[in-house]
């Protein structure tokens, strides 16, 4: 409970604008996935935020009712899936607590399948979009161009042209200008979904400013070519240096969070016996493991053929690791690569003390999360 | 002659099978049909539907009998749109195969040689139903949609649906690309359309009857198809050729044609040579030549040289054709060469009454013909004897020729039925050919214009024309070219 | 190391009893659409599951001369399972197709809508291979599991092994009809019966490269050398596991596990393994920009602190191995100078030493694939 | 004679080796050279075809295949990048997808992954001719399948054979037969085969477990359009189906193409791992495999169109074989095309002119031909010492005594017996299948040579320079050709002295080779004139008349009118006598001929029926026999039914109707019959112009062997006017004798007035003396009409 005060009088402090018309808080910040039916909102937070295999996503029948996923991470995130069918600003008798649904909503996320006739998705969340603006102009309304895999990139962008111009120009017929829309072409066949995800949440995060200022730093003294932040469990970036976004090298840096992931599943979420330990802990070593080991977080290297780009991951917390990808050469320099890791993870985890009044007793070894991970894709 | 002609196709769970023919059971048996098929479907399925890598191309292929050839052009649209991603058809022809000495073994016979088993013609068609039904299924989906289109010898009609059947995982590629191209799944069932089989039922027949079809295969669509023969590249032509019409252009030319040729043809008289045609109808010689070649290749004039009575011809093989008169060459020639409406020469008779001639040798041993008329005229050229030479040694003979025969014709019939040949002229310098041989002499641009005729390739048509000579200027000029007396000769080839 | 010594001892031991280049005729049969080819061009060409939607219908038979390790060809028939096709294999093509078989691998799809029909194929195909190749395995793959709900799968596949079973019975039933030879029957009777393995698979998780795995697993030569040398590297090094896999296709050719390794709860370990390191092959590829089945990564090394650590690397010219081995800074390190030094022990897995490219050129490996799936539309 | 269509590097493209094994598939195992070509096809509008040119919608098809194939090679041919653009086809490429592109395995444009496949056929094939086009490509061959029993390897016996190839044909065909006959023990005696080869190592072993099961030599052909068949024929008759042949023959008795195909792919193999030059490569498979180089030799040798000789190492030792598509190295008629291959080509009609009842005889041409050497006599005897064997020295023997001036008949009698004449035409056939030597009608001084017409100028300067290099001393070629060409002359006329006539005849025969000259022949017709027709028709009349006479006679006492006939003109009723006499003579001898020449008057009967002519059993009673036949018809019927006497008496009537008039005809056909002139003979029948001739034209017999009827009447007439003019010989017994001779020749020389036998050649056939043959020939030059050319 406390925690929620602290951290509302941080926002208080870090964004008075946003505290300002903000009712007494309650809860976490909200994601609103909005969009017609079959438009594959479920799909996304299944495959998003429960791990499905995409081509699993077919067995998820149409979303009934409300749907209401949260996210326990480094700040906890809740995601309501909203039913297709349901017109929240149309039916009379309004059975939704407009407050309750938008109160605390950090971004609204209208999902438009791209493989079908869009128009009157369009439609209606112009018409949303211009309900909120009257009473809720600071949310965010991310719109999910979706199911764009196997359309070809012109495709692709004259979709998001059209919609956007429509959205656009209708939105300005109605004297509104500058209103916080955003698009983003997604597929859950690719990285595109979680990059956009990443994208919502960052506009999320208190003093996003400063970690990034600190990946950049890291950068510079590392000689790292892009050092992101990641939310292990969903692969959502929190955030990365400042150099230009890339979606290849986000997309290798997911994936190698992905393999560690699952190796640390097989191979390390299961109790080794105790004469094993005591082996390893007698001759010729004579010293308990967690000293014989370098580093008690996790910590991983790659290198490729070409021996160019190595990439390193390092545990941060339970939630996050920092991944990051090297300039050619730099991996033999990894002694003081590791040094200067070290410290700026110590950085990081002073850092979401201060933002999240959470004190880490210990830093616990990442642990695969509970549910076994399907290890497709 | 069209012996079968198919339309297969490959269906994603039965494979290549043949979905129409014509006649019934020519390729696959059909029900109620008990005639064997001309070849073994089987043997053939891999070279009518082929691998990727040799589809979208004419591909022929004989039976192992050797007795047909299959020509067929296999096309392959790839679309996601389809099951496996490509819908694969091939219209086919069955026609004689090329006969081949003892092309099987077991020493079938051979077939009838000559053009008439040419399957040249045949691969324009093949290209075309090719052409048109590919356009028509990528427009409307004109095949692939056609319900009725299942193997002939397929029992249960599982496969006749199947191409359009979509796997889930088609599903939504499907869908994008009923959205990329709007026209995609329009209604094919509003078309009056005919059935494949009946459409091929009338290609063959046309084509074998009359040669061409023009078939409205649906309101949008219609095949017109000619059967071309193929002839082979017609000889070069040169500008002292001289080109005889085997056709009168007057009937046949008709304002359509190209403006050049028409001028070109109104001034072919059998006499002019090519040059002096290109000059007469005044265009340039290039095209007249090439007018000319046109022409050749449609075997509507042949090319001969200039008639000169100081020209010498002489006699080659063929001419015993004409002593034999093989065909009534003999009357033929009479018609052709006979001055003055006089009827047919012989040696001694004076023209007019040679009908007992003529109806004895008709009636008695058909081939001596009617007098040694023409025989004689013809056999007695001889290498080295120029027409006048002869003329004379005929007149001598007291035979008044010029009187029944206009000599040129009657060369000319000798030349066109292969009974002579004109032995041409050639100047050779020994200098010159020996300079050329050791590279040091060049056709000198500057030098004499007839130095380069000296190599003995060139005849002395060519000198005459090119240089606007006679043959005596052409020789004076000659002489005085070459500088020491014995080097220049004359060969007569 | 105390190790290298007596391993070299084996490994003399076992350079003794190595055999020359094999090769294998592998036949790919199953009816049309149920997955043949996508599962051949995941394994052997490095295409990605959805990559093989674009792929069109295999015509006749596609042949591909796969390199497998240095010493082992598969000469892989992939047979278009049309109708037409089939009637083909069975009349026209019979002995052609089916003698020398060593391996038949036949796919059925679970979706299919006429199982009847296709049980009647297999039949026919089954009584072929008999008369032909009496000694060849049968390894039936029920394919495309992923469209069945997971809750179901086992059940549904459970019954259709049933009911292969039984026709594969008949089949063999139909054998002792038309051989006259008993004596040869009964042990070729049993032959098929006892050579016969089912596997659920699905292009779209590691099922598949269990199936595989177990494919090849027989066909590699000097298997017997293969492992005694793992053990004893495994030992020397005290690690938990080792997982040596080919270098192409990343299938599991052999492992090892400690006492504590196998104590490991994850049963599919292996094969999951396979599908994670190829699928992050492709992700290097996509990253590097460089070509699919060109090697792409050298070393993956993660140390989980106290709990465990491992590596995975580049082995021989044909192989990488996987070692997972508890924790320790110096452990570590030292197991990977002696994994580097335990290479040439396993050189015969490159082959003949003729065959071995000099460095630096994509390895033999490479050349068996290249040529199949011409039309390689991943990159699309 | 002439082949119209020559492979040429244009038109035969390659020619690659594949085959297919029960274990791995078809393979490609070699193709040569290592580089054909991919020839554009025609969907992509490269073929200027006239009719396409002419109507443009129909471009449009070509035009949108070609972007039906770019889109669905779209995946396959993206792949490799602009990379192939400017490849050597040398090295190895590495594609965007990593795929190898092996410079070996695109032949013709074509993957041979593809190509293998398309190319083993079914085997219903097996030794016959397969034939697929894949635009514009044709792909020809004679697959050769291994028997049904799976067994190449021959029985013992077989193995113990060294036949030729040729034979190896026949047992083949008797082994595919018996194949088919057992269908189902083939398997049984697979098994025992394995078994047998279980006790081998195990490489043998594993070989005959996946044996091979057929291979395939296809030649690719890129004919124009027109020509297709021509070519494949030409290539299949004289290359495809010979190779083939010989590839199974070594197969069947050594597994030698499955050996050599082993090895092949194995370097291949090897090749592809260690990305080596596919030159290189090459290079080394054509050195370590003879099946490879003789795949190599097939291309070099038959584009160029030379002879193919195969040497193939097998391990029963060396089997060597060679095919060629016999070149033409005269044409009997000017090429249509002045400027074509065939110009140059010496002419003669020596060969296609042979009767076709001589053609059989070796007698015939060995008096007719005489051998030419094409190079020079020492460099042959030379090349046959090269590698010597049993035939050498006769070999040199032969070609030391054959001359172009000497027939093989007269080689054979010069060698002093030591070659016979089977030997002498076995050699002759050697150096002329070797392309050494050709067969040409023995030269001779008398005889006249012209420039051949066919002679091509082009060749004109550096023949003329090799001609000043050999006959230094002599008029210069251009000059000697042309001196030739002025007027026919015989030959020995061009020559200044006899001291020359050796060199000069040498400079014939060298004319000859290049064929720059060619012999200008004689051939004959017999012409009737006039005169001699109009005696023949006289005299059937008269005959007629007779005969009617007589017969009438049977019936009646003879009336006052045939005595005026016999009366009218006693001269005729003799000549009458005489001509038939003359006439019988006639056909008496030309039956001499007829029968000893050739059996041709059998077949000649039948058509005699058809004339209106006497038949030759009895030419003399035929009229007669027709004529009593239609009476005594009559008078067999009245005999039949004589009944009542007023019948009788009717009957009678009638008959004595019948009589008068058939006696009146025959009055009035007497009467015109005398009316007409006697014919009288002159001395030369072809300018009598008397008036009675007027209006019959002479004529001409086509072929006077063949002669029947009435035409041999008129060779008899002929002959009759040669042996008055013998009587009519005032005095001078040599002249009389002479006139003789001419008048017996006659006959025997007629056969050869067929307008197609040389009068040269007729004293080599008679074997007589060339002079004295032209002065009969002259001698009776007036009865026959002369055609001149080569």
């Amino acid at each position: 409970m406390e925690n929620r005060q602290r951290l509302e009088q941080i926002d208080s402090g870090t964004m008075p604008d946003a505290t300002a018309q903000q009712q007494p808080a309650k809860g976490a910040p909200r994601l609103l996935l909005m969009g017609q039916r079959r438009s594959g909102k479920s799909s996304i937070s299944s495959v998003v935020f429960h791990k499905l295999p995409p081509n699993e996503t077919l067995f998820i029948e149409s979303t009934a009712r409300i749907q209401k996923d949260s996210l326990s991470s480094f700040m906890d995130v809740q995601i309501w899936d909203f039913p297709g069918q349901i017109e929240i600003f149309e039916n009379s008798n309004v059975t939704f607590d407009i407050d309750a649904i938008f109160g605390e909503i950090g971004a609204l996320i209208w999902v438009i399948d791209a493989q079908d006739d869009y128009t009157e998705s369009v439609a209606r969340l112009h018409h949303t979009i211009l309900n909120l603006q009257r009473s809720y102009p600071q949310i965010n309304i991310e719109v999910f161009i979706h199911k764009v895999d196997g359309l070809s990139d012109d495709y692709k962008f004259d979709i998001q042209r059209n919609i956007t111009i429509q959205i656009q120009d209708e939105l300005s017929d109605q004297g509104i200008d500058n209103a916080p829309v955003n698009f983003h072409l997604t597929s859950i066949y690719d990285h595109s979904i979680f990059e956009a995800f990443s994208k919502v949440i960052q506009k999320l995060i208190p003093r996003l400013g400063q970690l990034e200022a600190m990946l950049t730093n890291l950068c510079r003294t590392c000689r790292f070519e892009k050092a992101y932040l990641f939310d292990v469990n969903t692969k959502i970036y929190i955030a990365t240096d400042n150099t230009p976004e890339d979606m290849s090298s986000y997309e290798i840096c997911c994936d190698f969070v992905d393999v560690i992931i699952d190796f640390t599943e097989v191979y390390g979420s299961w109790p080794r016996t105790q004469q094993w330990r005591d082996r390893l802990e007698g001759e010729p070593w004579d010293q308990p493991l967690e000293d014989q080991v370098a580093c008690d977080r996790a910590e991983a290297g790659m290198i490729l053929s070409d021996s160019q780009r190595p990439i390193m991951l390092r545990e941060v917390d339970r939630f996050l690791a920092l991944v990051a990808i090297m300039k050619e050469g730099s991996y033999d320099k990894m002694p003081q690569i590791n040094m200067n890791v070290d410290v700026v993870v110590k950085g990081l985890e002073e850092f979401f003390r201060i933002t999240k009044q959470k004190n880490i007793v210990e830093p616990t070894i990442m642990k695969g999360p509970g549910r076994p991970l399907q290890g497709g894709r | 002659m069209i012996q079968g002609i198919f339309y297969a196709r490959f269906f994603p769970r039965q494979g290549t099978r043949i979905v129409a023919q014509s006649p019934p059971g020519c390729i696959v048996p059909v029900p109620g049909v008990d005639k064997p098929c001309l070849f073994d479907f089987g043997v053939l399925q891999e070279y009518i539907i082929p691998r990727q890598a040799f589809r979208n191309r004419y591909i022929t292929v004989n039976e192992p009998s050797g007795k047909y050839s299959v020509l067929g052009f296999p096309v392959s649209i790839n679309d996601s749109k389809y099951d496996r991603n490509e819908f694969i058809f091939n219209f086919g022809l069955v026609v004689e195969a090329a006969a081949v000495r003892d092309g099987g073994t077991d020493g079938h016979d051979a077939g009838p040689g000559g053009d008439d088993n040419d399957q040249v013609p045949y691969e324009r068609v093949v290209r075309r139903l090719a052409a048109t039904f590919a356009e028509m299924e990528k427009q409307t989906g004109f095949l692939s949609q056609d319900q009725s289109a299942r193997p002939v010898d397929d029992s249960d009609g599982s496969g006749g649906s199947d191409s359009e059947t979509q796997s889930p995982s088609k599903a939504r590629a499907a869908a994008a690309a009923a959205v990329r191209n709007d026209h995609l799944h329009n209604p094919v069932g509003s078309y009056r359309r005919r059935p494949i089989e009946s459409l091929l039922e009338i290609i063959k027949e046309d084509l074998n009857n009359y040669g061409e079809c023009m078939i409205p295969v649906d309101d949008a669509n219609t095949l017109n198809m000619k059967l071309f023969p193929h002839h082979a590249t017609p000889p070069i032509v040169r500008g002292w050729h001289v080109p005889v019409a085997k056709v009168k252009f007057a009937d046949v030319v008709d304002p359509t044609w190209d403006l050049t040729l028409q001028r070109v043809v109104a001034h072919v008289d059998g006499v002019a040579d090519v040059r002096r045609i290109a000059q007469r109808a005044d265009v340039s010689l290039d095209l007249a030549k090439l007018a000319l070649r046109h022409l050749l290749y449609y075997d509507t004039v042949l090319l001969l040289d200039i008639f000169l009575f100081g020209a010498c011809y002489a006699p080659r093989p063929g001419i015993h054709d004409f002593v034999a008169n093989v065909g009534g060459m003999v009357d033929e020639c009479a018609n052709y060469v006979c001055a003055g409406g006089a009827v047919a020469v012989s040696a001694k008779s004076t023209g007019a009454d040679d009908g007992g001639g003529g109806a004895e040798g008709s009636s008695g041993q058909g081939a001596s013909g009617n007098g040694a008329g023409e025989e004689v005229l013809m056999t007695t050229f001889c290498v080295g004897k120029t027409v006048a030479e002869w003329l004379k040694l005929h007149m001598d003979a007291g035979l008044d020729v010029l009187r029944f025969v206009d000599v040129r014709r009657l060369v000319q019939f000798g030349v066109i039925k292969g009974c002579l040949y004109r032995v041409h002229k050639h100047v050779v310098s020994k200098q010159y050919l020996a300079a050329l041989a050791t590279g040091q002499a060049r056709p000198v641009a500057g030098g004499d214009p007839l130095q380069r005729y000296t190599d003995g390739c060139h005849t002395f048509d060519q000198i005459m024309t090119e240089q606007g000579l006679t043959d005596a200027e052409a020789m004076e000029k000659l002489k005085r070219l070459s500088a020491s007396a014995g080097d220049l000769g004359v060969i007569y080839k | 190391m105390p190790s290298s010594t007596d391993a070299s001892i084996n490994q003399a031991a076992a350079q003794a009893q190595l055999k020359k280049v094999k090769k294998q005729k592998v036949l790919l049969m199953g009816k049309s659409g149920s997955g043949k080819s996508s599962m051949r061009s995941i394994i052997f060409s490095n295409y990605l599951a959805r990559d093989t939607r674009r792929l069109g219908a295999t015509i006749d038979i596609d042949l591909s001369h796969v390199k497998f390790l240095g010493n082992l060809t598969l000469n892989l028939w992939d047979c278009g399972g049309q109708e037409a096709f089939m009637e083909n294999y069975l009349s026209q093509q019979r002995a052609h197709v089916f003698s020398n078989v060593g391996v038949l691998i036949y796919v059925f799809d679970i979706e299919s809508r006429d199982v009847e029909r296709d049980l009647a194929t297999y039949v026919n195909i089954i009584s072929a291979l008999g008369q032909y190749s009496r000694e060849a395995k049968v390894f039936v793959l029920i394919h495309k599991m992923d469209l069945i709900q997971s809750t179901n799968r086992e059940a549904i596949f459970n019954q259709r092994v049933a009911v292969v079973r039984r026709k594969t019975a008949e089949a063999v039933a139909i054998l002792h009809k038309h051989q006259p030879s008993p004596s040869s029957l009964s042990e070729s009777e049993g032959g098929i019966d006892l050579d016969m393995h089912l596997f659920a698979t699905s292009i779209w998780d590691q099922s598949l490269y269990k199936a595989w795995a177990s494919i090849i697993h027989d066909l590699v030569p000097n298997l017997g050398v293969i492992e005694t040398q793992l053990a004893s590297l495994g030992v020397a090094i005290d690690a938990d596991e080792i997982l040596l896999f080919e270098r192409t296709s990343f299938l599991v050719v052999s492992r090892w596990s400690s006492h504590e390794g196998d104590r490991n709860p994850y049963g599919d370990r292996f094969e999951r393994m396979s599908n994670i390191l190829k699928s992050w092959k492709h992700t290097c590829s996509k990253f590097t920009g460089t070509p699919r089945n060109a090697e792409q990564f050298t070393e993956f090394e993660y140390k989980m602190g106290p709990t465990f650590s491992m590596f995975v690397t580049k082995f021989t010219a044909n192989t990488y191995i996987l070692v997972a081995m508890p924790p320790g800074e110096a452990r570590f390190n030292s197991a990977k100078l002696n994994v580097a030094a335990a290479r040439p022990w396993f050189k015969f897995l490159d082959g003949p030493p003729v065959s071995a490219g000099p460095p630096g050129q994509i390895p033999a490996g490479l050349g068996g694939y290249s040529n199949e799936m011409g039309g390689m539309a991943a990159e699309a | 004679m002439a082949l119209s269509v020559l492979p040429s590097p244009d038109n035969f493209v390659g020619v690659a080796l594949v085959i297919n094994r029960s274990r791995d598939g078809p393979r490609f195992v070699f193709h040569y050279p290592p580089h054909v070509a991919a020839a554009a096809a025609q969907s992509l509008g490269s073929q200027a075809d006239h009719g396409d040119d002419m109507d443009d919608d129909d471009d449009l098809a070509p035009r949108r295949n070609s972007r039906m194939a770019s889109f669905e090679g779209s995946s396959s041919h993206a792949e490799h990048g602009a990379d192939l653009g400017n490849w050597n086809h040398d090295d190895h490429l590495v594609t965007d997808s990593g795929s190898q592109i092996v410079p070996w395995e695109r032949v013709a444009g074509f993957p041979t992954k593809d190509l293998e496949n398309i190319l083993t056929p079914a085997r219903a094939y097996h030794k016959r001719l397969f034939q697929v086009s894949l635009d514009p490509l044709y792909c020809v061959s004679y697959p050769i399948y291994v028997p049904e029993n799976g067994v190449w390897r021959k029985k013992k016996r077989e193995q113990q054979r060294t036949s030729g190839v040729k034979d190896d044909d026949g047992s083949a065909q008797v082994e595919t037969d018996g194949a088919a006959k057992s269908g189902d023990k083939g398997a049984s005696d697979a098994d025992r085969l394995d078994r047998r080869d279980a006790a081998k190592g195990a490489e043998e072993a594993e070989d005959k477990k996946s044996n091979m099961t057929m291979f395939n030599l296809v030649f690719f052909l890129h004919p124009n359009k027109h020509e297709v068949r021509d070519l494949v024929d030409v290539m299949f008759v004289h290359i495809i189906k010979k190779i083939n042949k010989a590839y199974k023959y070594c197969q069947q008795r050594s597994d030698f193409v499955w050996k050599e195909s082993k090895k092949i792919l194995a370097l291949k193999d090897k090749g592809r791992e260690d990305k080596r030059k596919m030159s290189l490569l090459w290079d080394e498979i054509l050195a370590t495999s003879s099946l490879a180089a003789s795949m190599q030799d097939i291309y070099e040798a038959v584009s160029q169109n030379k002879i193919a000789a195969l040497q193939l190492e097998t391990a029963e030792g060396m089997v060597t074989h060679s095919v060629q598509i016999p070149v033409p190295f005269h044409v009997s008629d000017l090429p249509p095309d002045p400027e074509g291959d065939q110009s140059g080509l010496w002419m003669t009609t020596a060969n296609s002119f042979i009767p076709d009842d001589d053609i059989e005889e070796p007698e015939y041409l060995d008096k007719n031909f005489a051998l030419l050497l094409l190079a020079d006599e020492k460099k042959i005897v030379a090349e046959l010492q090269g590698d010597p064997d049993g035939a050498t020295v006769s070999m040199v023997e032969f070609v030391r005594h054959c001359k172009p001036t000497l027939s093989f008949h007269q080689v054979g009698q010069q060698s002093s017996n030591v070659l016979t004449p089977a030997q002498v035409r076995k050699y002759a056939e050697h150096f002329i299948y070797w392309r050494r030597a050709i067969a040409i009608p023995p030269l001779h001084a008398r005889d006249m040579y012209i420039v051949n017409p066919n002679c091509d100028m082009r060749k004109l300067q550096q023949a003329s320079a090799r001609w000043a290099r050999q006959f230094p001393l002599l008029p210069a070629l251009p000059n000697f050709l042309a001196e030739l060409s002025v007027a026919p002359r015989p030959y020995k006329l061009h020559c200044p002295s006899k001291a020359h006539r050796h060199v000069y005849m040498q400079m014939l025969a060298w004319l000859m080779r290049g064929g720059w000259v060619t012999q200008l022949c004689t051939f004959a017709y017999v012409v009737v004139w006039p005169e001699i027709i109009y005696e023949v028709e006289y005299a059937l009349e008269a005959e007629e008349l007779t005969s009617a006479k007589r017969a009438q006679g049977v019936a009646r006492e003879p009336s006052p009118s045939d005595t005026d006939t016999t009366l009218a003109s006693p001269g005729s009723s003799i000549s009458a006598l005489a001509d038939t006499a003359t006439a019988g003579f006639g056909f008496l001898s030309l039956l001499d001929d007829a029968s000893n020449m050739s059996s041709s008057v059998a077949t000649l009967r039948p058509n005699t029926s058809s004339d209106r002519d006497t038949p030759i059993a009895s030419p003399l009673r035929r009229p007669g026999d027709s004529l009593s036949r239609g009476t005594s018809h009559d008078s067999s019927v009245s005999a039949a039914s004589l009944s009542t006497p007023a019948e009788q008496a009717a009957e009678k009537a009638r008959l004595e109707r019948i009589a008068d008039k058939a006696a009146r005809d025959l009055a009035e056909r007497a009467m015109a019959h005398a009316r007409k002139a006697a014919p009288v003979r002159t001395a030369h029948p072809s300018v009598n112009s008397a008036r009675h001739l007027v209006g019959i034209s002479p004529r001409i017999i086509l072929d006077a062997k063949k002669a029947t009827g009435k035409e041999s009447r008129y060779l008899s007439a002929i002959g009759q006017r040669l042996r008055d003019r013998a009587a009519a010989a005032p005095g001078a017994a040599s002249k009389d004798a002479w006139e003789g001779r001419v008048a017996e020749t006659w006959p025997l020389f007629w056969k050869y007035f067929n307008g197609r036998s040389a009068l040269e050649r007729i004293a080599l056939q008679e074997e007589m003396k060339r002079k004295d043959v032209w002065n009969l020939l002259t001698a009776m030059s007036e009865f026959f009409i002369c055609v001149r050319h080569w």
